[in-house]
């Protein structure tokens, strides 16, 4: 496919998802590897530095760090991509609609005003408040949280990126080549998806990319405001968090978690430039 | 003329008005009137030319008799059926027989597709074809318009553009229709390509038995391409006639304005043409002059021409005009 | 233009309305209570009297009333008082918005916060859109280059970095190591001489640089996207075609461009100038406006909470308008009329 | 502003000039002094605020008419003498003392303190309307009155073992009449003015007071020792975290002073071994401590009987079990959470009353060692036996656990630490952090507070103010089992009832003598912790860090650690 071709031809976006697969490789397989529980303490080998036991030390409470950090990586990456798509798709969701449909655009437009406008820490409170306990009920206490947190992140945002679509499919909406379309018979959903969706691609992958670091580093500070996991469930925005205070006792501690981010975010990044120039027919090969 | 044959297209009192909301309430306070009151019919096989300055309402006449507008008032039959009303699947059902082509043979083309998939669009919109049949619809009718076939994979950015225009016109040419709206399809390019993209369309006609609506601001070209001609000003059709008569002797003094900026090949006529220059601007189409629209910049006008508005009449056999003083 | 405007205010007004009832609503719902703070040694008649004397025991629309009477009548008159000096019916008599937990006026505690919020959070964006814009405009010139790449790569670095990170990190070189750069901002530091300005441009340094790097890697990443867009118009090519100079069609014609969706989004940022930085002034001690909102968060402090949220609903509002004002400005091809 | 500097300036350059002609010390030879408190101050008037912060910086400016000092012991502030039955100034029949005041005390304004401003002082907060905080501090006070200028007696309608209750300690100390005078009951909240900047006869004065930021403070001209205090200033800066206002003493020395900093003990080395500052600890009567929910609180049960006490007809399924709890207890290693998140700011304690050493019972010291072993053996015998998954269960009761606390991040440390040891005998444990201004915020509508207890077991930290245990041990009895007759503001959070316990407290109420007293209060403890309502895990201190060049710092765990800051130098 052509797509898959030129992304192959874009050394950044290959190395990028080089990497990626890399991580997540690590962390799907990891802890096959590396057998040591993440959740295990050994006070007695607490703040110690890298060793053939522990390759990335311990923390103050003599957890493994490399098991934290891979069992942290399942969560902060099926958090970080679960959320980005949740904010993707309303995003977009509302923007096409806002962009391509006159009727809805006042309306839609002023729900994402609101959304913008309203403050989102005493939002969370409440949220969490009101649903913790029947989620908890529902899914236990970790799918529940997931979902939560994911809810929350996704729900509160997709609306920078629902703004810069519904810009961009308003002045798309007025394209002869649209118009074309619509005389050829073409179903507005075709419209939609073929003609509007693939033009707007490039403010979303930029979206997405932001997105995914977003959802991540806004993960860890819903942790630290104990909105988030269960305090002993180690995601890597928790770890680096969790880590900061003792940088100059034990580095590794947070050298390794934010790298793991730094990376993801990087890479996924690298993927995405990669996916909108592939997907721009104008770059190929230009 | 041969005896009036059922007309593919007819529109009687075809009227498009655009709402003008002003003010903190987004009250209508008036409406842009495009396209005001127009009855003119496109025979089968005939190509009918609309000419006017940019403004004029040409553009929206296209669109709002391929419904893609919904005209304000009048009716727009097509092969003697309404299909003023039509919505929907219903309407749907007629796209296949009326195309349109676009003056931007750059923004009619979604960039992000390939060739064989805008030509083919149409054909999977409607079902027509898929598959191995599809890709071979495609490449005949790339090959129609004097493609390569071999180009379906590129993307419109890798063509120039006339190439792009001729991407255009297979499209248009997809489904079979009987009736083409050229929008202008040559106003956007060199000179040197229009020549070939004009006898390009009248080679289709010929083969396909195409019935074309030519919109163009261009009178030369549209006397070349047009069997009719249609003069229109500030949303109204000012004369109607058979190109050779309209442009033999006009009889609208919008038309003779028209016509004296032509310059022609008949050295003699062009020794003596003089250059009707028009007084003032066009006037708002929100608010167009009573009486005769024409009549704030004719260089004839008399009292009564801001007065009452002149009727449509039939001075010639087949040569219509709304003017006072036309005979 | 200005009739749009008009309505679009005329719109705001129910829309403001709607969240000022959805913040209060809310807040009252959430799990908070104004005596969370204090010792567990206090008795709870005590605490139930301090509720009480906070005006807790009313109903919930007579409060909801009051508030909207204090925001919207009472403190704009007390402004306008103090602004210039005369004095309107009975102003002692007005009730005002207090805080709960210092029972000063909401407004005043403002007001007090506003000047460092200003400079630090203000200085830092607008740092941080100076080194985003060539950044952004060079990354997409020269897309993939290794100035591209090394832009790249720090403008991730500092998007994925979450600031309490950098923060700490930057104390810990320039304050602890290299013992250059005061780590606790001094608010009643009053610039009379050129010295005195030294000490506030270092006591600034810090907070600035870190949260414009984070700032930067976000506005570069637009810049980057919007100039690339651009790059491939052909109206480029054509300009190009017509034998500009490479400066004039980058700088003229791609940047004016691509700095439409980019200015667009820089207005949308201003808010969060007024907002703060809740966590970078949490580390560098600026105790400005956002260090004021998750104090009062976390303390309970109810009307501090509503109004800051809603002045920030109120901002966000507008500038949105002044967003779509300026797209439409800028842009000629949308018109409001 | 400019002229605020210079005045500053001109301080600091005369103290300097000062220091160098005579070596007798002057007051604000030294400068400025910088204190950090990283929970900001958010007003000067403890009347309205019982934060430690708030209560702590109002000691800078006000005093009360007696202190503790840093082993416990009430020293003389604005009073001339401490009264005592001995000494006549207690009466007889315990129902009031009187207070003899010095003569020589003027405030900083230059107007003498006399006893009117005691006695305007108890009004202005047993108003009513006011929402007073201290209001403690006044129980079972019926009036108070100038016998003459310098003499007041304060009636009681009750007898009062321990009549020490006003006045003494920071958090309720004398204002000025004159300047609070109109701003009584309803009033008191709107005095912005008087509340940020009250007038007092401590060793400084507010100069700029900037809510939940900054106080500036000036030494006071007309302090009673005409040497002190040494500091000019003081800048008392607010904000940002624990781990940070330690770094800012002890790692950058920009700050001479930072207060409360409970943080990992290895971290707090690593600061103090810049060699800048030293981290000094009170020990006073904080406990760390695990409440044992004695109630059913089973999400099923719905909000008409979830962790009620219901007349003891809705025990918890297994913590009611002895054994069981005694097991929990016994599967702490107290050493390890002491070494884990406290350090030199912790000890290993046994007793929910943990001092002043004469009420310190020695009854439960046993538990100092973990016993595993013990613990396993006692569930074997309860018939609590390990199911597949190696949790124990009895008659299909599992022995899970849901455990919160509030957020931070030495009691997350703790929960798992002890999870941990708790999966060693079989129990499973579910850990929950609850923001701290939720789980202690007193909202009867959230789920989420210590009071509603929707847990098995919590964790968070009590004492009591001054040196007296009746108030703090009288939480336990029967009557104060939160729930919704009361709005849950009970403090027996445990929601034990037990009728010898409630008669001894009824016993100490009565009792005199000190002697006495502290063996009763033993028992109390003992009843307490032997039937494991609580699992005391920890003895905290207060902890702070000052700068080396600063002298004169002795840490008080009883009053304002800012209580001796007239007598603090370089």
């Amino acid at each position: 496919m052509d797509v898959w071709l030129a992304f192959r031809n874009h050394t950044g976006a290959l190395a990028g998802a080089g990497v990626f697969i890399a991580i997540a490789l690590a962390v799907a397989i990891g802890p096959l590897i590396h057998t040591v529980d993440p959740h295990y303490l050994d006070i007695l080998a607490k703040n110690e530095g890298p060793s053939l036991k522990h390759p990335m030390g311990t923390d103050n409470l003599g957890r493994d760090t490399l098991a934290q950090v891979l069992a942290g990586g399942r969560i902060s990456l099926a958090v970080g991509f679960t959320a980005m798509m949740i904010a993707l798709v309303l995003g977009t969701l509302v923007g096409v609609l806002a962009g391509y449909f006159r009727q809805l655009d006042g309306l839609l437009m002023r729900l994402t005003d609101m959304f913008l406008a309203l403050p989102l820490l005493p939002l969370l409170l409440v949220v969490i408040m009101l649903f913790r306990d029947s989620l908890r009920a529902a899914f236990g206490p970790e799918t529940g949280i997931f979902l939560l947190v994911v809810f929350i992140i996704g729900i509160t945002s997709w609306m920078q990126t629902a703004r810069i679509v519904r810009g961009d499919v308003l002045a798309l909406r007025e394209r002869e080549f649209v118009t074309a379309a619509r005389s050829i018979g073409t179903r507005r959903r075709r419209i939609i998806t073929r003609h509007i969706l693939p033009n707007v691609l490039s403010p979303i992958m930029v979206s997405a990319t932001l997105g995914i670091a977003n959802a991540i580093i806004t993960e860890s500070a819903l942790s630290f405001l104990g909105l988030g996991f269960p305090p002993d469930f180690p995601t890597w925005g928790r770890l680096l968090f969790d880590g900061a205070n003792f940088i100059s006792v034990t580095p590794e501690r947070v050298l390794w978690p934010g790298l793991a981010i730094s990376l993801t975010v990087l890479s996924v990044n690298y993927i995405g430039d990669g996916l909108r120039d592939a997907l721009d027919p104008r770059l190929r090969g230009v | 003329m041969p005896p009036e044959p059922v007309p593919l297209v007819a529109v009687e009192n075809l009227t498009k008005h655009f709402p003008i909301l002003r003010g903190v309430l987004r009250r209508q306070v008036g409406s842009v009137r495009a396209v005001d009151g127009l009855d003119f019919a496109i025979h089968p096989r005939e190509t009918l030319g609309l000419v006017g300055e940019s403004g004029c309402g040409k553009s929206t006449v296209g669109r709002v008799i391929l419904r893609l507008f919904t005209p304000t008032a009048g009716r727009v039959m097509f092969r003697g059926e309404d299909i003023t009303a039509l919505q929907g699947e219903a309407l749907r059902k007629l796209r296949p027989h009326m195309q349109m082509i676009f003056q931007d043979p750059q923004d009619s083309l979604n960039p992000r597709m390939t060739v064989g998939s805008i030509v083919g669009e149409p054909l999977r919109e409607h079902g027509v074809a898929a598959g191995a049949g599809l890709r071979e619809r495609v490449e005949s009718l790339l090959d129609a318009v004097g493609l390569d076939p071999a180009f379906a994979n590129r993307y419109p950015h890798e063509f120039s553009g006339g190439q792009r225009q001729r991407i255009g016109v297979a499209r248009a040419l997809a489904l079979n229709p009987e009736f083409v709206v050229c929008d202008e399809p040559i106003a956007a390019l060199d000179v040197s390509i229009q020549a070939q993209v004009v006898n390009l369309l009248k080679e289709l006609q010929e083969r396909l038995g195409l019935t074309y609506l030519f919109i163009s601001h261009d009178l030369r070209m549209v006397r070349h391409v047009a069997d009719r001609v249609a003069v229109m000003y500030l949303g109204k059709i000012v004369e109607l006639a058979t190109s050779d008569a309209l442009y033999e002797e006009p009889l609208h003094p919008y038309t003779r304005a028209l016509l004296s900026a032509v310059p022609t090949h008949d050295p003699e006529r062009e020794a003596t043409r003089r250059r009707i220059i028009l007084e003032g601007d066009v006037p708002s189409p929100a608010a167009p002059p009573p009486g005769c629209r024409f009549s704030t910049r004719c260089p004839v006008a008399v009292a009564e021409c801001s007065e009452r508005a002149p009727e449509w009449r039939t001075l010639r056999p087949g040569h219509q005009v709304a003017c006072h003083l036309a005979e | 233009m200005t009739h749009y405007i008009i309505r679009r205010l005329l719109f705001a007004v129910p829309t403001l309305i709607a969240i000022s009832f959805i913040l209060f609503a809310l807040l009252d719902l959430a799990p908070n209570d104004p005596t969370g703070q204090l010792p567990l040694t206090i008795p709870a008649e005590a605490r139930e009297q301090i509720r009480e004397s906070l005006g807790l025991g009313e109903a919930f629309h007579i409060r909801y009333a009051k508030w909207m009477e204090q925001f919207f009548v009472n403190e704009p008159l007390n402004l306008i008082e103090r602004a210039f000096g005369v004095e309107i019916g009975a102003s002692e008599e007005r009730l005002r918005l207090r805080s709960w937990a210092t029972r000063s006026p909401v407004v005043d505690l403002i007001i007090e916060r506003l000047p460092q919020t200003l400079w630090v959070v203000g200085l830092s964006y607008l740092i941080g859109i100076l080194i985003a814009i060539p950044i952004g405009i060079v990354s997409a010139y020269r897309q993939y280059s290794w100035f591209d790449q090394l832009g790249t790569f720090v403008s991730m670095i500092g998007f994925s970095v979450p600031t309490f990170f950098t923060g700490l990190l930057a104390i810990i070189v320039f304050s602890v190591t290299l013992q250059w750069l005061p780590s606790i901002y001094d608010t009643t530091h009053r610039v009379t001489d050129l010295s005195s300005f030294w000490v506030q441009i270092k006591q600034m340094a810090m907070p600035v640089m870190v949260l414009a790097l984070f700032n930067a890697a976000q506005i570069s990443r637009f810049m980057r996207a919007a100039v690339l867009d651009n790059l491939t118009q052909d109206y480029v090519r054509t300009a190009r075609a017509k034998g500009l100079r490479e400066r004039v069609v980058l700088f003229i014609h791609v940047l004016r461009n691509s700095l439409i969706p980019v200015v667009t989004l820089i207005a949308l940022g201003i808010p969060t100038v007024f907002g703060g930085a809740i966590i970078t002034e949490k580390i560098f001690r600026v105790n400005g406006i956002g260090e004021l909102l998750i104090t009062a968060i976390q303390g309970a402090d109810i009307p501090l909470v509503q109004t800051l949220s809603f002045l920030f609903a109120v901002l966000i509002v507008l500038f949105n308008l002044v967003a779509d004002v300026l797209y439409g400005i800028l842009d000629p091809r949308i018109r409001y009329s | 502003m400019l002229g605020k500097c210079v005045i500053g300036l001109a301080i600091a350059a005369l103290a300097v000039a000062m220091l160098s002609t005579s070596a007798q010390a002057e007051r604000g030879r030294d400068g400025q002094l910088k204190i950090l408190y990283w929970q900001a101050v958010s007003t000067v008037n403890p009347y309205l605020s019982g934060g430690t912060k708030d209560i702590e910086a109002a000691s800078l400016v006000l005093e009360p008419l007696a202190r503790y000092d840093d082993t416990g012991t009430m020293i003389p502030a604005l009073a001339a003498d401490i009264p005592s039955v001995e000494n006549g100034g207690v009466a007889a029949d315990l129902m009031s003392i009187t207070w003899p005041l010095r003569p020589d005390v003027v405030w900083s304004d230059g107007t003498p303190f006399t006893a009117a401003d005691v006695v305007f002082s108890a009004e202005y907060c047993l108003n009513e309307e006011m929402g007073c905080n201290p209001l403690s501090s006044f129980t079972d006070v019926t009036g108070v009155e100038a016998l003459d200028d310098h003499t007041v007696r304060i009636q009681f309608g009750v007898a009062k073992p321990f009549p020490y209750g006003p006045f003494v300690g920071s958090n309720a100390p004398i204002i000025q009449k004159a300047q609070f005078e109109n701003c009584t009951g309803t009033r008191a909240q709107t005095c912005t003015e008087q509340n940020f900047g009250p007038i007092g006869t401590g060793p400084f004065k507010v100069d700029e007071f900037r809510a939940n930021d900054v106080i500036v403070f000036s030494a006071n001209e007309n302090y009673r020792e005409p040497d002190k205090p040494a500091f000019a200033t003081v800048t008392f800066k607010g904000g940002g975290d624990a781990t940070s206002a330690a770094r800012a003493v002890l790692a950058t020395g920009e700050f001479d002073y930072a207060w409360n900093l409970q943080i990992e003990p290895e971290v707090l080395e690593q600061m103090v071994a810049n060699g800048k500052g030293s981290v000094v600890a009170g020990f006073g009567t904080m406990v760390e401590r695990l409440i044992v929910n004695q109630t059913n609180n089973d999400s099923d049960l719905g909000k008409d009987k979830r962790s009620l006490y219901l007349d003891g007809t809705n025990p918890h399924p297994f913590l009611s079990d002895p054994a069981v709890s005694r097991a929990l207890s016994l599967a702490i290693d107290r050493q390890i959470l002491v070494d884990f998140g406290y350090g030199a700011a912790g000890q290993v304690t046994c007793n929910v009353l943990p001092a002043p050493p004469a009420y310190t019972s020695t009854a439960n010291d046993a538990c100092v060692t973990q016993n595993i072993e013990q613990a396993n053996r006692i569930l074997d015998e309860a018939g609590w036996l390990p199911g597949d998954d190696g949790v124990r269960e009895k008659d299909g009761v599992r022995l899970s656990i849901l455990y919160q606390t509030s957020t931070n991040s030495v009691r997350q440390g703790t929960q798992a630490l002890i999870k941990q040891m708790w999966g060693q005998i079989g129990v499973e444990t579910e850990l929950r952090n609850i923001d701290a201004a939720v789980f202690f915020g007193g909202d009867p509508a959230s789920p989420d507070t210590y009071m509603k207890f929707y847990a098995d077991i919590q964790m968070y930290t009590n004492n009591f103010d001054g040196v007296d245990p009746e108030a703090y041990m009288a939480n336990w009895m029967c009557s104060e089992i939160p729930g919704p007759e009361n709005q849950w503001l009970g403090s027996n959070i445990s929601r034990a009832c037990n009728a010898e316990y409630d008669a001894l407290a009824a016993e100490l109420a009565v009792t005199a003598s000190l002697e006495d007293r502290a063996a009763i209060a033993m028992r109390m403890n003992d009843v307490i912790v032997q039937n494991q309502y609580v699992i005391p895990l920890i003895w905290r201190a207060k902890i702070s860090a000052h700068a080396n060049t600063l002298k004169g710092v002795r840490m008080n765990a009883w009053d304002s650690e800012m209580w001796n800051v007239a007598d603090w130098h370089r």
